[in-house]
């Protein structure tokens, strides 16, 4: 078996042979965008030329559709906003100073797609790929959390595609040393044929040692270091090779390629070590991580940071697999790899770091003078590009907008009509319904499968609203995080939805005594072809971002995913919200269980009205989505915010939790059973108890107080008007919730409702 | 003076960072210990962490057992230095031979990530004297090759000898023969367990501060250096 | 009553971690000489006379390995 | 060149979770007649000519089994 040497297309040639038909149909360019590449090339691009631009201009790496829209981020965010923000949209991610000295950068990322095909390896190398944008930052990763949407849960399809991704989440993240600090785990049917595997990781570093890639200073090294590159989710630029080879397998010519690519956190957790060696040696310029597009990315993007002119050595690229052409070295999506610029006294030293972790370093370039990206293979030019054209300068589309003709009749189509319990009996059989029902149920099973103790910095994971870490052992300064969103309520409505979704998130963080600081997002959504859904695009983004404004809290990154839909029906829009808050000593943390304090008194912060439009109990009891949202007060979040933590440093807060879905009841049983202490509640005589109890109204949080510090906690929240009732209190004596006119739960019976579901559906 | 432990670092080990800081709320000294290197640099005592040591991809431990560091350790050992190896650490030092058995996938092929309540079944260990005898602690298992298997003989020996020191109480967690999550060597100096004790050494990162316990007693087995 | 083997292994194309992992350590243990190593799963079934080879593929296919990523061999074996 | 496969298996007496797993699901995936099963590993191996079988033997015992739990089997298979 010989390998056929590959006759690779130079630029040379290509300027030679103007005609050749080349495939970039196939590699998803439209007509005009390749007449672009041609004019800005002067002639037809090289096969590795095509390569490049047909991924970078693609929907996921130029955000040509979403770019128009996401804009609409920096209008809004004022100087004031931005005054702790030390790197924006634009980086690999977002950097906020926490203060101490101290520099936090988060960001989510998607992995959908690739998690559908082959759910282990999709959610492992998802973890992997954010893992190393925020390593690119200069910044140690810290923790992980994994937004989750799966399909109906009864469906053959979703064990396979639950038990991939949690084990790929778990596998990649345990391995790697990061502990998962939360996520999500929702179940619709919208998302049977395209679950949502989202990732976030959190990392630190000292501010002064903030890295943003660049490759300025002519004469720097290029150095390639970490994994070596393989043939890994180049499916899509095979055609390159087929079209030269006639595309048979035995001939050099790769068809069947998987676009798999396989993960090895072993490789990662070394190559972070290496990294953070690198940095604090300081022998590097600058630092990119190699992500979706590989070399093609990591090189246009570190030329066109700097200044401008960069040549590699193709060739010197270590190889996995044998008669790679240059097309394929470029697009190929190998994980675990690194891109550094070093200065040429500092190569010595930035060896000898890699050597003594094992890790293989190339140098395949430098930075040249001049204003082009020069790629040779074997001495001859295959690439020759102004790599801002690349990276930055890809095709933007103002895409067809239009409101689904469609929304009138489903906000019209209200909960109001839906058959409600009334009696004593169906109340308290609603409140275990609710809590064994899929999306309420414990999270356990999951979670207690991701490492959430090492590095030995978890303050708060699962079941906690937001998960915190400590980050200074020697002040106890920490961030807390939460993601969250609901797509039932973007659905209903996208603009109130994105909102509700930033107010969740900023209230989980809150009420766990931090101080809600930046937004980071992961922005899910279907075909942004169809007007419908650019649309539901558009409006969450006004809604998110306006929402910001109003928290004055900036948006610092994200990520869009689109075409998230089997055939043509999209999935709800998701567009998951983190917050990273902030808090000045992890020791006041405000715990989610009840019962740290005996004889605590339970209140209710915010009002509740009648809202049930999108929420679990039409879904549950009803399979019902329609009406409207909950209303969304982000003035009266921000008050109950402030509250919060001022009761959290003032010690007169012993637990708090906030109501989300399921409302009261179900925020009562898991503050009983995470506490493992029981209460006995007692609703309001003169308003209906199933509102009251099931209700999801925005904007509220049950907190425990201890007896001595109540009449100091409400005159507080009566002061700042901030409305608050007394709901209960906590009895440790009664091993049950006890709800006063409706009946009693054994906390035994409770537990077992809400902890056996997931394991009788996937174990 | 304080007592000085050493902390092995292979490339993959992960709670490294963690039992230093319980050597460290000891009040003993952490020496850091690079897997390439032989040298213990005079410590008095070695722990060998969790993690996965080289990918863990053949066999847990399977490839640090090679490390020259371990071969060191496995010398010191053989002197009567008090060893411990937590969860990895334990897989280690069952491959190298320093402890009986193996650790094989859990029963339930997960990982499994939770508080774990154990007795401490024999409290004449360098690492389990300052427990009483039966005294039940809770601390995290975080494994997905926890599972302890040994031949009966073995295991028999193991019971006979009061080698069990640390047991799961409240059901079996991975699979373990005889419910067993931490094992001693003859001589009461080398001990390997699952659990992380060193991630239970105060309440606000862990779930209670029962394991410090395990690096206290290192005092009482090998003094406070004058 | 036959006994069969089925034997996984990743394809060529695909990143193994494992077998990356031993080739890479044989040297440190002082044996020379190795030069790839491609880890997978090993499989012994113990099947009724029923069941044939047909279905024993399809065992393989749909269940012991992973087509994207892995491929596959099944042999019967004496007993 | 010789291209060599070592197979390792859990020893009999050695609880198999693995191989009971993939027991328990198939008659679930509608697969009757297997009896039992036990998973195991399976390496394939580039070596020099230079290797013996003594040599093998060594490596398969000393490193890719552990002979606590698992038997392994050393095969010379042609290229
Ligand atoms: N996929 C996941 N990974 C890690 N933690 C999760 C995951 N899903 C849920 N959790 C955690 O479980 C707890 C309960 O989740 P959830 O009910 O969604 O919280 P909330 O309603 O407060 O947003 C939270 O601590 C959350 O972070
Ligand atoms: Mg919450």
């Amino acid at each position: 078996m010989t390998a056929i040497q590959p006759a690779v297309d130079t630029v040379e040639h290509a300027s030679g042979t103007p005609d050749l038909e080349q495939p970039y149909r196939e590699l998803g360019l439209k007509d005009d965008e390749y007449a672009r590449i041609k004019e800005i090339l002067g002639r037809r691009p090289t096969d590795a030329e095509l390569a490049m631009y047909s991924v970078m201009w693609s929907e996921h790496c130029s955000y040509k559709s979403s770019k128009v829209h996401l804009s609409y981020f920096g209008e809004t965010t004022t100087d004031e906003m931005r005054s702790k923000m030390l790197a924006g949209i634009g980086e690999n991610a977002g950097v906020v100073d926490v203060g101490d000295g101290w520099a936090v950068t988060f960001k989510a990322e998607s992995h959908n797609h690739p998690s559908y095909v082959e759910p282990y390896q999709g959610a492992a190398t998802g973890v992997g790929g954010i893992v190393r944008d925020i390593l690119a930052m200069g910044a140690r990763p810290l923790a992980v959390m994994d937004p989750l949407r799966f399909g109906d849960p009864e469906a053959a399809d979703t064990r396979r595609v639950v038990h991939g991704i949690v084990a790929g989440v778990g596998g990649y993240g345990n391995c790697l040393g990061l502990p998962n600090i939360g996520g999500e785990v929702v179940f619709d049917s919208s998302y049977q044929g395209n679950p949502l595997l989202n990732a976030l990781c959190v990392g630190a570093m000292r501010v002064e040692d903030l890295h943003l890639a660049h490759a300025s200073g002519t004469g720097n090294r290029v150095v390639l270091f970490g994994a070596r590159t393989g043939l890994d989710g180049i499916g899509g630029v095979s055609v390159l090779a087929s079209e030269t080879f006639g595309g048979d397998e035995h001939s050099g010519g790769r068809k069947k390629l998987p676009a798999v690519q396989v993960g090895d956190p072993f490789t990662e957790k070394v190559l972070i070590e290496c990294c953070l060696e690198l940095f604090a040696q300081r022998v590097v310029v600058g630092i990119q991580d190699l992500g979706g597009a590989g070399l093609s990315c990591a090189t246009s993007e570190l030329a066109s940071a700097g200044d401008g002119g960069m040549h590699v050595y193709l060739d010197r690229v270590p190889l996995r697999a044998t008669g790679m052409t240059p097309a394929e070295v470029l697009s190929s999506e190998s994980q675990e790899r690194m891109c550094a610029v070093v200065k040429p006294e500092d190569v010595d030293a930035f060896m000898a770091i890699c050597a003594k972790w094992d890790v293989i370093a190339t140098d395949i370039g430098e930075v040249t003078d001049g204003d082009h990206l020069v790629i040779t293979w074997n001495g001859e030019v295959v690439v020759d590009v102004p790599p801002r054209t690349v990276a930055h300068e890809g095709p933007v589309y103002h895409r067809p907008i239009e409101r689904p003709a469609d929304q009138d009749a489903l906000q019209a189509d209200t909960p109001d009509a839906l058959a409600r319990p009334s009696t004593p009996e169906e109340l308290l059989a609603l409140v275990t319904t609710m809590a064994s029902s899929p999306n309420l149920a414990s999270r356990k099973w999951v979670t207690d499968q991701y490492d959430r103790y090492v590095r030995g910095g978890t303050v708060l994971a699962q079941p906690s609203d937001s998960g915190m870490i400590r980050i200074d052992e020697t002040t106890n300064r920490g961030v807390a995080l939460s993601t969250d969103c609901n797509g039932r309520f973007t659905k209903l409505d996208p603009y109130a939805g994105a909102q509700l979704a930033l107010a969740e998130a900023y209230r989980n963080v809150a009420t766990s005594g931090a101080t809600p600081v930046a937004v980071t997002n992961c922005l899910n959504f279907g075909s942004p072809e169809d007007p419908a859904v650019m649309w539901q695009f558009e409006q969450a983004v006004k809604g998110l971002a306006d929402g910001c404004a109003e928290l004055g809290i900036p948006v610092t990154g994200g990520n869009v995913s689109f075409y998230n839909q089997t055939g043509s029906t999209a999935v709800l829009p998701t567009p998951v919200v983190g917050v990273l808050g902030v808090i000045d000593d992890v020791r006041r943390r405000i715990p989610t269980g009840i019962g740290a304090e005996a004889g605590e008194t339970l209140l209710l912060l915010g009002d509740t009205r009648d809202e049930f439009g999108g929420s679990e109990w039409a879904h549950v009891v009803h399979g019902h989505l329609g009406g409207l949202p909950p209303k969304v007060d982000l003035a009266r979040e921000k008050l109950l915010g402030e509250i919060l933590v001022a009761g959290s440093r003032d010690g007169m807060v012993s637990a708090a939790h906030d109501l989300s879905d399921g409302g009261l009841a179900q925020a009562l049983v898991e503050a009983c059973l995470i506490g493992e202490t029981g209460a006995r509640v007692f609703l309001d005589g003169d308003a209906d108890p199933f509102v009251q109890l099931f209700s999801e109204s925005a904007g509220r949080v049950l907190v425990a107080v201890p007896r001595t510090e109540e009449l100091r906690f409400t005159d507080m929240c009566t002061a700042r008007g901030l409305p608050w009732s007394k709901v209960g209190v906590v009895d440790p004596e009664a091993g049950a919730l006890e709800i006063q006119g409706i009946g009693t739960l054994p906390l035994a019976e409770l537990r077992e409702a809400w902890e056996a579901t997931l394991p009788a559906l996937f174990d | 003076m304080s007592l000085r432990v050493g902390v092995i670092t292979f490339p993959g080990t992960l709670d490294d960072v963690d039992a230093a800081r319980a050597v460290r709320y000891a009040d003993a000294e952490a020496v850091p210990l690079w897997h390439a290197d032989p040298d213990l640099r005079g410590v008095d005592a070695v722990v060998v962490p969790g993690g996965f040591s080289y990918g863990d991809y053949l066999r847990c431990g399977a490839i640090a057992r090679f490390a020259p560091v371990m071969q060191s350790v496995i010398e010191a050992a053989g002197k009567g230095m008090p060893v411990l190896g937590i969860c990895n650490g334990f897989q280690i030092l069952c491959e190298a031979g320093l402890l009986p058995g193996a650790l094989v996938r859990n029963s339930k092929l997960h990982f499994v990530c939770r508080d774990q309540w154990l007795k401490v079944e024999n409290n004449t260990t360098a690492w389990s004297s300052r427990y009483e005898r039966g005294a039940e602690i809770l601390v995290p298992l975080k494994s997905g090759e926890g599972g302890y298997q040994a031949d009966q003989r073995t295991l028999d020996e193991l019971e006979g000898e009061g080698r069990v020191v640390f047991r799961y109480v409240g059901g079996n967690p991975n699979g373990s023969r005889n419910e067993i999550a931490g094992i001693t060597s003859a001589n009461g100096r080398v001990v390997g367990l699952m659990p992380h004790p060193e991630h239970a050494i105060e309440a606000l990162t862990g779930p209670t501060d029962d394991g410090l316990g395990v690096f206290l007693s290192l005092i009482d087995a090998v003094g406070v250096p004058a | 009553m036959a006994r069969v083997v089925v034997d996984v292994v990743p394809k060529p194309e695909i990143l193994d971690p494992q077998g990356q992992a031993v080739a890479n350590a044989l040297p440190r243990l002082g044996f020379e000489g190795v030069t790839s190593v491609r880890q997978g799963k090993h499989f012994e079934l113990e099947v009724d006379d029923t069941v044939d080879d047909a279905t024993l593929a399809k065992i393989a296919e749909t269940f012991l390995a992973n087509p994207v990523i892995e491929d596959w061999v099944v042999r019967r074996v004496d007993a």
